[in-house]
């Protein structure tokens, strides 16, 4: 196997940078910024490629075991719990390696030219390189703190980055409003550690999830047996740690801060809110997914079910967008629901272990084409400098590259045959169909609106409305289809998505490391290819001419479609939620008991004594008489008591 | 009840009355006569007492000197004709209680109280002895507080000299 | 003088002396309040004697005691009407209501 | 290597600011003895070190006593364990950070940095002091210049606050010499000796009569100066009413104070005590952790932000305290130590803003980064490191905490725990808000453009503070080293009770 050496590069090469730009980029370093942060990149890739290489294919004997290739104590609790800080080679982590790392340098080669202009162009590049350090810190933990460390730092650099543009107010909303939404799942993920790390003695990923998933094992029935509220210890941790996971990769409940992500640069999105952050929530549930499959079903469960709604619910809103980036995250969402149902479906070993399979087939095919759709989207929105699709239309002579290449990403999520995506998606639906019908039927009729939607903003950008942009094409401030570092990436993506589908995935990455096969039966591809067909030519027939088909068709839906317009007001009620209990039912009441009554008792207590001190003053009367009949009083008393004590 | 303690009574009835009667008169100069007439009365007592020179003593001190220091003052201040006015009726009150209650409860205490005599040989108060007491040298003389006395009488002199002085002219 | 017990004089004096008490507390003039503080002293002078004769009479403490409270007395009236005449002088009244300057 | 030397620094540089007139001298006097003593503390780390692998595991190192008021048994003894080691290292850094902040004290500064010298040798005194009178006197002599400072330099209403600071604090040093004279009197020895030994007191266990009666009293005194709960009103007035070298001094190393003393004298001489009234304490705690950051939301003034954020993070301290066991009490530690670097560095921030822009309303404030990109980037990093983000000191302690309190023997402590937890979420909502607000965001007046960003003590203040937070945070099992068998030794007296 490689040295740890060249392995530990992999995370402290985009560290460095971080560093290096972060202290002396403003002054010294904002011109090669770029050149350094690509360069870190490149090697970073190249390291990450080789040791994958080195994992899977150089690989000897029939498991494929975790290899901790280094481990350093952080933090010591006691005895046995303490945070340690390790590099842990395994399938899904030397996967996601890959992804994170080619994905990444695919966005520093194009922010070459995308962000040209910008006076921050260092810190952007710090901010870039901090957050690839933090995810492929997250990918390797050995530790489930050390998970989750790296998933706070996740967290900011995600915060940093959506408010680059600082100076848009609504820029730094929606990065607070990220922020805060992943802190609050965070606080789940938290509690969720405590709870496991209490029952089973440990933090370090191995052992919890042997001394879990162990049937014999003293922990797991002192987990299971000590209940809250109805429910095991286990299951709360584990739902809770899903909660973690679900609020970072944006599922239905709390998938809000999405699409106000989308105020950051469109590298950014790419990068953080298509391809890596965003699963960093699928890959938590699958490195804790012995746990689930085996010592607790139920929670699972829940895991399929929220994936399902979130699939359906992001996939119709997506339709109705009319912000391309947005589409964009609404599609980003609802494959990330089908990921998690997937992960749902699956079984721990052997056949039924094919859902594990499918979903990080998934995962890996979807990163690279929609970064693809992401990047494509930034070019366009990078010449028509507005992201609204009413602005754009028949842009396809004045961008070919983008065009096709968009196109291909298109296919390729919609599910069509000889692109990564039909592949991937077709073996979660076989996944569904043997282990839940219902969930086969959302998945089915979910993929047939994916095809719709991506094609209606296919044919919105590159079609429909012919006329209306020859002038912008000529005048000289638009910088025409973008320097040769946007085109670039923007092939290399586009290989990814037609290959990635032909890698055979079931032998590399399983859920219990035993190589698995994927099988491949045209019967039960025929009904996803139908549906997507299906959904496709409605699109063609609705958008591809400019007419007014689109507009009836709204007008029937009426109400449905202004709701989903509206993301179904959940935004609004959250507000509602935030801002009336949090602030006013407590906030405010806080803020008042502490100025009036917990202060006003201390002052209270100093004017209790200014009054007694003016009572005492009057006796100060400064006539000589009262002092004598006090002076007599006094006599008179000590004189009784003198008597009764000496008798 | 031998004549000495008729007499006795009377004195002391006599004091009282006066007594009273310097504490509630209005005007300032009546009041000085009654309590002329009340030490007058106290050295009445000391004679039916058989204390001559403590009697002597009174009359030409107290009654010879204070008083008539006392209504020189009055006669300085000239408000010798003008009458008091009234005590603060609250201030009266509270003292008239404080006085009764103090009076009854000491009155109470004497009656059951037995006084016991230390020695019953007989008391002759000579002036031989006194003179003996206050200027001997002998150790249970009171030559030590009768210097003191004086020197106090010599301080006071001086003091009041200083106090009551006419302004000096650069105080004006 | 045999017949008169020491409690009857003892009551004389404390009688006298409360009277001289209440009008020290009452009189709203400082030279009353001078008088009735002789008036006190007398009665005190009463007791020592009464004590000395009924009590203790092979020594001649309480005589010689009341001989040296009566000079003290004297010296006490003195710078008492000294003071008062001085106050007179600077505030026209010797009323013992107006000399409050010492008020908080 | 005596530790007296730590106390003569200060007492000496103090001494030494009186004999100068202009400001250049007496801040260089204050700069030197603060840097020297900085380095002393290091000297004395690295002592510290070889003693311990020399093998020498004596509870506390360094013991040296004079004899004081021998028949009272009270001696000035001195010695340090890990503990007090870590906070003498967190002094050090506060103080020479607020020297180098306070650099342009036009305003009576001879005055100024005696009373800072003054404030920073009662607290090393009351480090390093193992008898109980000795550390009491100590207490003493840190309240007087903290008075006269914000009575002074302060700004709003600061005769008000520093009036009610100075009384509250003498409340709380009443009622602790209260109860150290409840432990010394009940503590007689065989042959009636009475100590003010901490050593000895430790050894010989006070009846649980007098326990249960003197604990308040001790933990009450102490806690006020920790923020407790219904006690903590002075801090928000007395901390924002502070000049910024001040406020660092006060929240930095005075509040440490008051933990530190509810830990070495209140818990760990009256362990029974403490477990009996360790609920009470963990509810008050809890209720500060929330209640804090609630409060903390509200406010309009950078200053107050910070100090109320102060109180919750002050809540941390005394919940871990109140769990009674090993992790919970070094996370406690850790946050005293955490949390004095980091609020030391947001008023520094603050107050280096506040020089510039002359207001610290959030409404007047916006867009600093664009203005002054190193002091915005201060006050972000303070910012993230109180809101618990790793990498830096505050969350290696919370996570501590945490995981002390969810170690609990009672499973109904558990809510203190998730109400602390959720704190969390609480502190990232107003530390963003505040954050937001000025440094992001729109410019807001233009005269705010031309500001000048930091200069250079300015910036070395920062840069020394941030060394503290990046090092624990980075790199904290160095400090777990240094504080775990400190906390072992106090668990031999606290633990027993578990046990018993």
């Amino acid at each position: 196997m490689n040295l740890p050496m060249n392995l530990l590069l992999i995370p402290l090469l985009p560290f460095a940078t971080f560093l290096l730009l972060g202290i002396f980029g403003r002054k010294y370093l904002s011109p090669v910024a770029g050149i350094i942060g690509t360069t870190s990149l490149l090697v970073s890739a190249i390291l990450s490629l080789q040791a994958a290489y080195s994992y899977f294919i150089q690989h000897t004997g029939e498991v494929y075991t975790s290899i901790v290739a280094w481990k350093m104590t952080w933090l010591p609790f006691s005895q046995d719990v303490s945070i340690d800080i390790g590099f842990m080679l395994d399938p899904i982590s030397v996967m996601m390696l890959v992804v994170v790392t080619v994905v990444s340098l695919m966005v520093h080669l194009y922010s070459l030219g995308y962000m040209k202009g910008e006076d921050r162009f260092a810190t952007y590049y710090a901010f870039l390189s901090l957050f690839t350090f933090s995810m492929l810190g997250l990918v390797v933990s050995v530790n489930i703190f050390q998970i989750y460390m790296f998933w706070e730092l996740v967290g900011v650099s995600s915060f940093l980055l959506i408010g680059f543009y600082f100076d848009k107010p609504s820029a730094v909303a929606a990065s607070k409003k990220a922020f805060i939404v992943t802190r609050f799942a965070d606080l789940g993920f938290l509690i969720g550690i405590l709870i496991l790390s209490y029952h089973a003695h440990t933090l370090d990923f191995p052992t919890l999830i042997q001394r879990l998933t162990a049937s014999d094992s003293t922990y797991l029935t002192s987990a299971i047996g000590s209940s809250f509220l109805g429910f095991s210890a286990l299951t709360w941790g584990l739902v809770l740690v899903f909660m973690g996971g679900a609020g970072k990769s944006a599922i239905f409940p709390l998938h809000i801060w999405l699409p106000d992500a989308m105020e950051g640069p469109t590298p950014v999105s790419a990068l953080i809110h298509a391809a890596t952050m965003v699963v960093a929530g699928v890959f938590l549930v699958a490195r804790l997914f012995p746990i689930y499959a085996i010592s607790c079903p139920g929670a699972l469960e829940l895991v399929m079910w929220t994936g399902a709604i979130s699939a359906m619910f992001a996939a119709i809103i997506a339709c109705t967008q009319t912000d391309i980036k947005r589409v964009l995250a609404y599609s980003t969402m609802s494959q990330i629901g089908y990921m998690m149902f997937a992960l749902g479906v699956a079984g721990y070993g052997g056949e039924n272990g094919l859902g594990f399979t499918a979903s990080m087939f998934h995962l890996f095919t979807h990163a690279f084409f929609k970064a693809l759709l992401f990047l494509g989207a930034g070019a366009v929105i990078h010449m028509i400098h507005s992201n609204e699709m009413k602005d754009m239309g028949g842009l396809r002579k004045s961008m070919p590259i983008t065009h096709i290449t968009f196109l291909i990403a298109c296919l390729a999520i919609a599910g069509i045959p000889p692109f990564a995506g039909f592949f991937s998606k077709e073996e979660i639906l076989s996944a569904a169909w043997n282990a839940n019908k219902a969930i086969y039927y959302i998945a089915l009729i979910t993929a047939g609106i994916t095809a719709f939607y991506m094609f209606r903003l296919y044919y919105n950008i590159f079609w429909s409305k012919e006329a209306k942009h020859d002038s912008h094409i000529h005048d000289e401030h638009s910088h025409g289809e973008g320097t040769l570092t946007m085109k670039i990436p923007l092939l290399i993506l586009s290989i990814g998505a037609i290959g990635a589908g032909f890698i055979p995935f079931g032998n590399f990455v399983s859920s219990d490391g035993h190589h698995l096969h994927l099988p491949f039966e045209i019967a039960n591809a025929i009904m996803p290819i139908g549906v997507a067909i299906a959904g496709i030519l409605m699109a063609t027939a609705l958008y591809k001419k400019e007419n007014d088909k689109s507009d009836k068709i709204v007008a029937a839906l009426g109400g449905i479609y202004k709701g989903a317009y509206h993301k179904f007001y959940i935004d609004e009620i959250y507000l509602f939620v935030t801002k009336k209990i949090l602030f006013n039912l407590i906030g405010r009441p806080a803020a008042w008991i502490d100025k009036n009554i917990v202060d006003g008792a201390m002052n209270g207590i100093a004017s209790l004594v200014m009054w007694k001190a003016n009572l005492i003053k009057s006796i100060q009367s400064g006539k000589v008489q009262d002092y004598a009949l006090y002076f007599y009083i006094g006599v008179f008393g000590l004189a009784i008591l003198a008597i009764y004590l000496v008798k | 009840m031998e004549t000495s303690a008729l007499s006795f009574y009377l004195i002391s009835a006599f004091i009282l009355i006066t007594g009273l009667l310097t504490v509630f008169t209005k005007k300032l100069f009546r009041a000085a006569i009654w309590l002329l007439s009340s030490l007058i009365g106290i050295a009445a007592l000391y004679f039916v007492m058989e204390v001559d020179f403590a009697a002597a003593v009174q009359i030409i001190v107290y009654v010879g000197g204070i008083v008539v220091l006392i209504i020189f003052s009055i006669f300085l201040t000239n408000n010798e004709g003008v009458s008091m006015p009234a005590p603060l009726s609250k201030r009266k009150i509270f003292s008239a209680i404080a006085v009764l209650c103090g009076a009854g409860y000491t009155v109470m205490l004497l009656d059951q109280h037995v006084w016991m005599a230390h020695s019953a040989n007989a008391y002759d108060p000579s002036v031989k002895k006194i003179g003996y007491l206050l200027v001997s040298n002998s150790p249970d003389s009171y030559v030590l507080p009768f210097e003191v006395v004086s020197i106090l009488l010599l301080a006071a002199m001086i003091g009041a000299i200083v106090i009551a002085i006419k302004a000096r002219p650069e105080e004006k | 003088m045999s017949g008169v017990p020491l409690t009857h004089i003892i009551i004389v004096s404390s009688l006298l002396f409360f009277i001289g008490a209440y009008g020290f507390l009452t009189r709203r003039n400082l030279i009353a309040m001078l008088m009735s503080v002789e008036l006190m002293l007398n009665s005190v002078n009463i007791n020592f004697i009464a004590f000395n004769k009924y009590l203790f009479p092979d020594n001649l403490d309480g005589l010689v005691y009341t001989i040296f409270i009566i000079a003290i007395a004297a010296a006490e009236a003195a710078v008492a009407i000294a003071i008062i005449i001085n106050l007179f002088r600077n505030t026209r009244s010797i009323d013992a209501e107006d000399a409050d300057q010492l008020k908080n | 290597m005596n530790l007296h030397i730590l106390v003569l620094i200060p007492v000496l540089t103090a001494l030494a600011t009186l004999f100068f007139k202009e400001l250049k001298q007496v801040r260089m006097i204050a700069f030197l003895g603060s840097a020297l003593q900085l380095l002393l503390s290091f000297a004395l780390l690295a002592a510290f070190y070889a003693e311990r692998a020399a093998g020498n595991l004596a509870p506390m190192l360094f013991y040296s006593s004079f004899q004081w008021f021998p028949s009272l048994g009270i001696a000035y003894t001195t010695g340090i364990d890990g503990i007090a080691m870590a906070m003498i290292l967190l002094s050090a850094f506060v103080v020479l950070a607020g020297v180098l902040v306070s650099w342009k004290m036009e305003k009576l500064s001879r005055e100024f940095f005696f009373l800072l010298m003054l404030l920073s040798a009662g607290a090393y005194g009351f480090f390093i002091s193992l008898d109980l009178f000795v550390m009491f006197f100590f207490l003493e002599i840190a309240v007087i210049p903290k008075f006269l400072l914000i009575g002074v330099w302060g700004s709003g209403r600061k005769e008000y606050s520093a009036m009610k600071l100075a009384l509250m604090l003498m409340g709380g040093s009443a009622l602790v010499f209260l109860g150290l004279m409840g432990i010394y009197f009940n503590s007689a020895d065989i042959h009636g000796q009475h100590t003010f030994n901490i050593l000895e007191l430790s050894v010989r266990h006070l009846p649980l009569s007098a326990q249960m009666l003197f604990f308040p009293f001790a933990f009450i005194g102490f806690g006020i100066f920790g923020a407790l709960f219904p006690f903590h009103t002075w801090v928000p007035d007395g901390h924002s009413s502070a000049p910024t070298a001040a406020s660092m001094f006060l929240a930095g190393i005075s509040m440490k104070l008051g933990g530190y003393g509810c830990l070495r004298v209140a818990t760990y001489l009256m362990p029974e005590a403490a477990h009996a009234y360790s609920p009470y304490i963990i509810l008050l705690a809890a209720i500060a952790i929330i209640y804090g950051a609630f409060a903390t939301m509200m406010q309009t003034d950078l200053k107050y932000i910070n100090a109320y954020s102060s109180v919750s993070h002050c809540g941390f301290v005394l919940l871990g305290i109140g769990m009674m066991n090993e992790t919970a009490i070094t996370g406690a530690v850790m946050q005293m130590i955490s949390h004095g670097l980091m609020t030391a560095l947001f008023f520094a921030a603050i107050g280096m803003i506040y020089e510039r822009t002359h207001t610290r309303m959030l409404a007047q404030l916006g867009g600093l980064l664009k203005v002054m990109p190193f002091i915005s980037s201060i006050f972000v990093i303070a910012g993230l490191c109180s809101l618990g983000l790793p990498g830096f000191s505050g969350f290696v302690a919370e996570m501590t905490v945490f995981m002390g309190s969810w170690q609990h023997v009672e499973t109904g402590y558990r809510i203190a725990t998730i109400l602390s937890c959720a704190s969390i979420v609480v502190t990232a909502v107003y530390i963003l808000r505040a954050a937001g607000k000025s440094i992001m965001g729109p410019i807001v007046d233009d005269h705010h453009l031309h500001l000048s960003d930091a200069t250079w003590n300015e910036k070395l203040a920062a840069i020394v503070l941030l060394i503290g937070i990046v090092t624990i945070g980075i790199a904290p099992f160095w400090l777990s080293d240094l504080i775990g068998p400190g906390v072992h030794g106090l668990m031999a007296n606290i633990g027993r009770t578990i046990l018993s």
